[in-house]
């Protein structure tokens, strides 16, 4: 039906909300629409790479570095504030080929766990070269030209919606085929003449480049970096949370996933946040809960319903071959 | 002074202890073939565990290891049975983010009943040393060792002469096979998931005088023991004793002989995952298990 | 053990269960390096090359073992074969898609392209990776018992299929276990029996050969067997 | 007589392709069935079916007169219904002696162990002399017979055999048939899927032919040697374009 | 610093019309990011205590309002998670329009909170009763509105220093430090005042935070032979650290410890172990610092309110509890006294204000970089074993508080 319709309104509503928010917003509305943004790009970034057939265990890593890149540019080199945005989503870039390159024909949970060693690796780094990093009591972003709040939302709007185009525009394009088949079957996609280590190297450096993007506004947004937060693995599982909450492997689902996740850790943070302990165990319940009844997430829950109602409607007969399992 | 009799000896230790708390993990991998996210917190419950029972009670955490490891027994089965066992086709993905939102459930619910102030069971051995020659052996690392040693050795005792240790084996062998000699696989599941949840008690128990126990302590001893697994090859039991020993020994003499090797040891570790996984994509004895 | 292929024919091979069939054809698609030996293609050695630049020369196969990518669409399979070939670079989206419409239809599976690939039954998944195959434009196409699990209809069906890719210009070499679609089909037939050559000629040779029916039938069983 | 095992009308597959199309057959007590085919004709599949593997769409199984049909496969075993699984599937790692433990794992099968080791030995002398071989490292041939010595090990009233000739050299084929057909003379019902029908005739009592998933023909060992319709099956000598699939053939009522 | 006029002049009308009954409405808002969950927990967990007994006490002593308004405390989870601190901070001066700041507690968490703070024009007076870091007071700079209740890391090294050289300077001293924000935001001082002092550093070694083995460094250090082994490492690494140095029996004669040495958990956690170690901080159970003449009932004697602690949460206060109460009251006192909200008024009162409370003198003073530091007055003492077997802390520096002396251990 007009499903289309729906969907196409509700990508330019969550575009404008994203776009206009800075603009016009309330500061709630504004820091809440910065923090969701910023979860978008890195549930689209993780669901591209996962979309490949690769499972990062270590999405913090690209964060990480896209933020301490940001704070060594515009520190040591007084680097202006879009000049080191771009410096980040290059170096999020190397480290994507690096992890493909590096990784080869690791998949599954070879390549998850490395993805994980790499991050703690980077962390590890940044923790023991308090000269260049400013160690584990961190370090602020002293920037001679703050080009305003303002600038900053707007940048991880803009990060957000652009990640979203790409993502569009990979699903659109001969790649998405390449990817696909890599995740159905990466040996047999090979005998159709694609290169696997061409396309994870795409991929992972698409994706490392969009997360360290995120990494890079975040550190202009909050000032401040410290390895410990930027390497923490929260923010590897709340980046695929989100998309498993709102449904792997497509578009939207990660966008869904990502408004989800951040109003659902807000209402529990603020509704809770007076009890010690309570509002995370929250989390962690839905968490579980989700895995265990929306297994295709908020869209494929979404879709069932309105399966079975139309079915419910059109009481279609059961298909031939029900009587196997 | 040479410092290599104490750095050997330093590093065995910490390979048993490293033994202890991957061997659960690895078999709930071996078995279940799920990665269980919230062992770190099997971990963190049995600390507590014995350090409660040795602060309210005064029993010594050796005496209470064996009650303990029947509760983590416990625990691990109706966690399976109430989560575990509904996702068990689901994708690896879905059941990591279960187990870690579990985890993440069991970490909070420590907070709440325990808060997050930082404590440590204070049994005499716990600080108490002996010296072979030029070699210092706290009796608090000993006794973690044994436990290790006896714990690891009862396991493979177990799984290789007990009917039901033999069943489990069997089915991380070969599902279908094991279900043609009768075996009922679910009840092994929840049984090995069972297990290695113990294991993870037993841990948390034998660190409860040696580590300091936070709600939070878990979860970079989970990293450490997902380390070791992989590096030993998912699911080998062997496998697991060689990548303890390789990180231990790795962590202890990077610690001795480089400028603030302390520091660099843990990131070594993950250089030296990497570096394995490249050269064997499986792990050190991986062959066994296909993933 | 050694052979060739000459432009045009259509080949069979045959040979009992482990004979090395599948093998064979993972030593030509590059899956599994040989020990020893060459593989030439258009007279150019291509063994030690990876899968997906034998498929670039113009190699196409289809699996054993059905390996469909499960969760696109049947016509998005078939596009896959078109977009990463030997010319598919240049290709876009909307020529790839035209470009399936002839190997879906020589399959039969029109009807069905929109249809996920996991959702067809065996039989379509054997056509499917054929129509996929069909789709790289392949100078030489491979098929590993593509008619293993197909109803009587539907090797009638996928057989005439063949047929006409033959027709039109194809050189084909087959797998396969139902010997009468190689006696059926085939030019030249080839029988293996534990990774070695047993018989080679036409397919009317082998099935009077009597070493043939042997290792298919099996031998009579002499010595000692009391039943 | 009602038959120990009997199939009726059993379709079964895989996700949504249908391996089984429509299958019926039976064993009697003491028998010795072979089940004949090519590859992919549904043999193996049918084997899961019995074994409980595979849960079939539609149908009966009957076992001594029961439906089996919710009876989950772990609990089979009890019932005595073994499976030695084609491509043998012994346990690499277990020892000769742990595999045939673990054979014996079912409760009914667990009060007879003793009993069970003396015959299964007593049957292999090869598997006696190396039980503490681990089982990955033996031959071919040594794990068949350790995989029917496995299976035997759980009591079996009915034994099932897939391929036990599969991959072994001609010599070796003869060795597992002359001990198939002295297992028979325990007692028990034996069925077994062969694609080497020379040798599957000369055991077996009585004969199924499947082809595409159904029972192209059937009958005694002597009626299906006599016949070309087992080499047709095979090979298709009897080709012609446009002809109708072959429905069940059956040569004679017993 | 520009503020904006009409600002000034509302506030000069809010001054003129006295307590009007309009503003009378409105509630005293105290913005409060505590570490409710995560790592920080614990900190957040003591956060809370002092600010809610503060209130409690407040409440009962002065009646449920201040200057006329009811109070209101904003508890607000920063998850111990730099992004939601950041968040907070905007939330509570952009959205709830506090009008008065106290805390995180964590030092990342401390440290997360001042970007957003100094970016914001209208930023209200901020009080820190927890992060010591210096990079958090270079970061704020000499800002008029901030407001460290709390020791800056060098207080502590200074004052360690000090009560050391009644040793004599010719002891040999080896730094213990961890790679964590504890560690290396002490490191630096630690080193320049062991130096300065005249200590011979004989070794200077980094251990990984949360390290389960620290056998190869305290075998590095064992071989140096030191004097005084000085331990810069935060809460849960000092409590197992503790008692692999008790079993290494390094046979150090004097074991320097800093802020944990004090806090319960340590106590409690490392038992037999913790005998002999010195420690330095800003409160200690059994300080002598008497009731304010002023308001005796809020800043009762030390002893008194330790006992009045003792029996709300039976057990002894820890340094931030006794440092988020004192910081609450004095916040109390501050609105009451201008009767205003105004943060020049009340940075103005604050300058000036003077009390005596159950953490020391109150007054504000200049540090290295910051303007307003209060409460800063350290001690040291030894945890000594006495002859009834309990161990207890032994005030050993400056002379004026001192019950003890420096004890050498005897292992």
């Amino acid at each position: 039906m007009n499903m289309r319709y729906v969907s196409v309104s509700l990508w330019v509503a969550g575009l404008l909300l994203a776009l206009l928010t800075p603009v016009f917003g309330s500061p709630t509305m504004v820091d809440i629409t910065f923090r969701t943004c910023s979860l978008v790009v890195l549930a689209v970034s993780w669901n591209l790479m996962a979309s490949a057939g690769l499972i990062s265990l270590g999405h913090s890593a690209f964060f990480g570095l896209g933020g301490y890149a940001a704070i060594l540019a515009t520190n040591s080199a007084g680097t202006p504030f879009w000049l080191s945005l771009l410096g980040s989503l290059v170096a999020g870039a190397i480290l994507g080929l690096g992890l493909a390159l590096i990784t080869g024909k690791m998949r599954g949970i070879y390549f998850a766990i490395t993805t994980l060693a790499v991050s703690e690796g980077l962390r590890v780094i940044a923790v023991m070269l308090p000269d260049l990093t400013g160690g584990a009591k961190g370090a602020y972003l002293a920037p001679d030209n703050f080009p305003g709040a303002f600038t900053v939302n707007m940048a991880m709007g803009i990060a957000a919606v652009g990640t979203c185009l790409i993502a569009w525009a990979i699903s659109r394009s001969r790649y998405h085929f390449a990817f696909r088949a890599m995740r159905a079957n990466e040996g047999a996609s090979q005998m159709l003449g694609i290169y696997p280590l061409k396309y994870r190297a795409a991929i992972t450096a698409i994706s490392g480049s969009v997360a360290s993007l995120a990494g890079a506004v975040e550190v202009w947004h909050g000032g401040y970096i410290d390895p410990a937060l930027a390497f923490d693995l929260h923010i590897t599982i709340t980046s695929q949370i989100a998309p498993i909450l709102g449904g792997i492997y497509t578009l939207s689902g990660p966008v869904l996933g990502a408004v989800a996740t951040t109003l659902i850790g807000d209402a529990t943070r603020i509704g809770l946040g007076h009890i010690e302990g309570a509002s995370l165990l929250v989390f962690g319940l839905i968490l579980v809960g989700c895995v265990l009844y929306l297994p295709q997430g908020i869209r494929g829950g979404i879709a069932q319903f309105l399966d079975r109602r139309s079915k419910r409607s059109a009481s279609t007969p059961m298909p031939a071959d029900a009587g196997q399992r | 002074m040479d410092l290599i009799p104490q750095a050997f000896s330093d590093a065995v230790l910490l390979a048993g202890l490293y033994t202890l708390m991957a061997v659960g993990l690895s078999l709930g991998f071996g078995v279940v073939r799920i990665i269980n996210f919230a062992h770190g917190e099997m971990i963190m419950l049995g600390a507590y565990g014995a350090f409660w029972l040795f602060t309210l009670f005064g029993v010594d955490p050796l005496i209470s290891l064996p009650a303990l490891i029947v509760v983590g027994y416990v625990v691990g089965w109706l966690l399976f049975k109430g989560f575990i066992a509904k996702v068990l086709d689901a994708p690896h993905i879905n059941q990591i983010l279960l187990t870690f939102g579990l985890g993440l459930a069991i970490q909070h619910i420590a907070i709440i009943l325990w808060t997050g102030n930082a404590r440590s069971a204070t049994p005499v051995y716990a600080t108490s040393s002996f010296l072979i020659g030029d070699v210092l052996v706290v009796h608090g690392r000993l006794v973690a060792f044994a436990v290790a040693v006896v714990m690891v050795a009862a396991l493979i005792a177990w799984l290789r002469w007990s009917e039901t240790g033999l069943a489990t084996r069997a089915v991380a062998e070969n599902r279908a096979a094991a279900t043609l000699m009768g075996v009922d696989v679910r009840r092994i599941y929840a049984l090995s998931f069972g297990v290695s949840c113990a294991l993870g008690v037993a841990t948390g128990v034998v660190v409860s005088f040696i580590l300091t126990i936070t709600p939070f302590m878990g979860f970079p001893m989970l990293v450490k023991a997902i380390a070791i697994v992989i590096l030993g090859g998912l699911g080998s039991i062997p496998g697991t004793v060689i990548g303890a020993l390789v990180l231990a020994f790795a962590e202890t003499f990077a610690s001795y002989y480089l400028p603030e090797g302390s520091g660099w040891a843990e990131g070594i570790a993950f250089v030296l995952i990497i570096g394995i996984l490249i050269l064997r994509p499986r792990g050190i004895l991986g062959e066994a298990v296909e993933t | 053990m050694s052979f060739e292929v000459r432009p045009g024919q259509f080949f069979g091979i045959i040979g009992a269960n482990g004979a090395g069939k599948t093998t064979l054809l993972n030593l030509i698609t590059g899956y599994a390096p040989p020990s020893s030996g060459t593989i030439e293609f258009e007279g150019e050695p291509i063994h030690g090359l990876p899968p997906y630049r034998i498929a670039h020369r113009g190699i196409g196969r289809t699996f054993q073992i059905t390996q469909p990518f499960a969760e696109m669409s049947v016509r998005d399979n078939v596009m896959t074969g078109a977009l990463f070939s030997r010319n598919g670079a240049r290709r876009s989206l909307k020529e790839a898609r035209a470009m399936s419409e002839e190997p879906l239809r020589l399959v039969g599976l029109t009807d069905q392209a929109d249809v996920p690939a996991g959702a067809l039954t065996l039989g379509g998944k054997k056509k499917l990776e054929l129509a996929r195959v069909l789709a790289t434009e392949p100078k030489l196409i491979l098929l590993d018992e593509v008619m293993g699990g197909l109803t009587w209809g539907e090797i009638e069906d996928l057989m005439s299929t063949l047929r006409r890719i033959h027709a039109a210009g194809a050189t084909i070499v087959m797998i396969e276990h139902v010997v009468h679609v190689i006696v059926d089909l085939c030019d030249h037939v080839f029988v293996l029996n534990f990774g070695r050559e047993l018989f080679r000629g036409t397919p009317q040779d082998v099935i009077t050969h009597p070493e043939v029916i042997e290792a298919y039938l099996g031998k009579p069983i002499a010595a000692g067997a009391d039943a | 007589m009602t038959p120990l095992l009997e199939l009726s009308n059993v379709r079964a597959g895989y996700g949504h392709s249908l391996v089984l199309q429509d299958i019926s057959m039976s064993l009697h007590e003491g028998e010795i069935v072979c089940l004949l085919g090519a590859n992919g004709a549904g043999k193996t599949t049918t084997t899961r079916v019995i074994s409980g593997l595979l849960a079939a769409g539609s149908g009966e199984v009957r076992f001594a007169g029961n439906n089996i049909a919710a009876v989950p496969a772990h609990r089979r075993v009890d019932l005595g219904i073994c499976l030695a699984p084609e491509g043998r599937q012994v346990f690499p790692n277990f020892t000769v002696h742990q595999n045939l433990l673990i054979g014996s794992y079912s409760k009914t099968a667990r009060q007879r162990r003793a009993e069970k080791f003396e015959q299964v030995y007593g049957l292999f002398p090869r598997l006696a002399e190396r039980r503490a071989q681990k089982a990955g490292l033996m031959s071919g041939g040594e794990q068949q017979m350790l995989a029917i010595g496995r299976a035997l090990m759980g009591c079996p009233r009915v034994l099932i055999l897939d391929e036990p000739s599969l991959g072994l050299a001609p010599k070796i084929i003869i060795d597992v048939y002359e001990t198939v057909a002295a297992i028979a003379k325990l007692g028990l019902s034996i069925l077994f899927v062969e694609q080497n029908v020379q040798a599957a005739l000369m055991i077996a009592h009585r004969g199924y032919v499947i082809a595409n998933g159904r029972i192209a023909a059937s009958g005694t060992t002597a009626e299906l040697q006599s016949t070309s319709l087992v080499q047709e099956a095979f090979l298709g000598t009897k080709t012609g374009t446009g002809r109708a699939p072959p429905g069940p053939a059956r040569l004679s009522a017993h | 610093m520009r503020y904006p006029s009409n600002l000034l002049f509302l506030a000069g009308l809010a001054v003129a019309l006295g307590a009007a009954p309009a503003s009378a409405q409105e509630p005293l808002k105290i913005g409060a990011p505590v570490s409710t969950s995560g790592r920080y927990v614990a900190y957040g967990a003591q956060a809370k205590n002092g600010i809610e007994t503060a209130v409690e006490v407040w409440k009962k002593v002065r009646g449920d309002k201040v200057a006329g308004r009811p109070i209101e405390v904003l508890f607000r989870d920063t998850q111990s998670n730099n992004a939601i601190t950041v968040s907070l901070m905007n939330a509570f001066i952009q959205t709830d329009k506090v009008n008065i700041i106290i805390g995180p507690d964590g030092s990342n968490v401390a440290a997360a909170a001042v970007p957003p703070w100094k970016k914001l024009d209208d930023r209200p007076i901020w009080f820190m009763p927890g992060g010591s870091s210096d990079v958090i007071e270079k970061e704020v700079g000499p800002d008029p509105y901030f407001f460290h209740t709390y020791a800056w890391s060098y207080y502590y090294h200074e004052n360690n220093v000090n009560a050391l050289k009644a040793l004599g300077t010719k002891k040999k001293v080896a730094l213990l430090y961890s790679d964590g924000a504890y560690g290396r935001a002490h490191i630096e001082d630690a080193r320049k005042y062991v130096k300065e002092a005249g200590f011979d550093l004989v070794a200077d070694e980094l251990v990984r935070e949360g390290s389960a083995d620290y056998g190869p460094t305290l075998a590095k250090i064992r071989v140096r032979r030191p004097d005084i082994l000085y331990v810069l490492v935060q809460t849960n690494d000092a409590i197992q650290l503790t008692k692999q140095i008790h079993a290494a029996r390094l046979n150090i004669p004097y074991l320097v410890g800093t802020a944990q040495t004090q806090l319960r958990e340590w106590q409690e956690a490392t038992g037999e172990s913790q005998v002999c170690w010195t420690g330095v901080t800003t409160w200690v159970p059994g300080l002598n610092y008497p009731a304010d003449k002023k308001e005796p009932k809020l800043f009762p004697s030390a002893a008194d309110w330790e006992k009045m602690w003792f029996e709300k949460y039976k057990t002894s206060p820890d340094f931030l509890e006794v440092g988020y109460y004192a910081t609450t009251i004095l916040a109390l006192l501050a609105v009451e006294a201008t009767q205003s909200t105004d943060r020049e008024r009340l940075k103005e009162w604050l300058e000036k204000q003077d009390y005596q409370t159950p953490l020391g003198d109150s007054r504000f003073k200049k540090s290295r970089v910051a303007l307003h530091q209060a409460f800063g007055t350290m001690v040291v003492f030894q945890r000594q074993k006495q002859p009834d077997g309990s161990i207890t802390s032994v005030l050993v520096y400056p002379e004026q508080v001192a019950t003890g002396k420096l004890k050498p251990c005897t292992q």
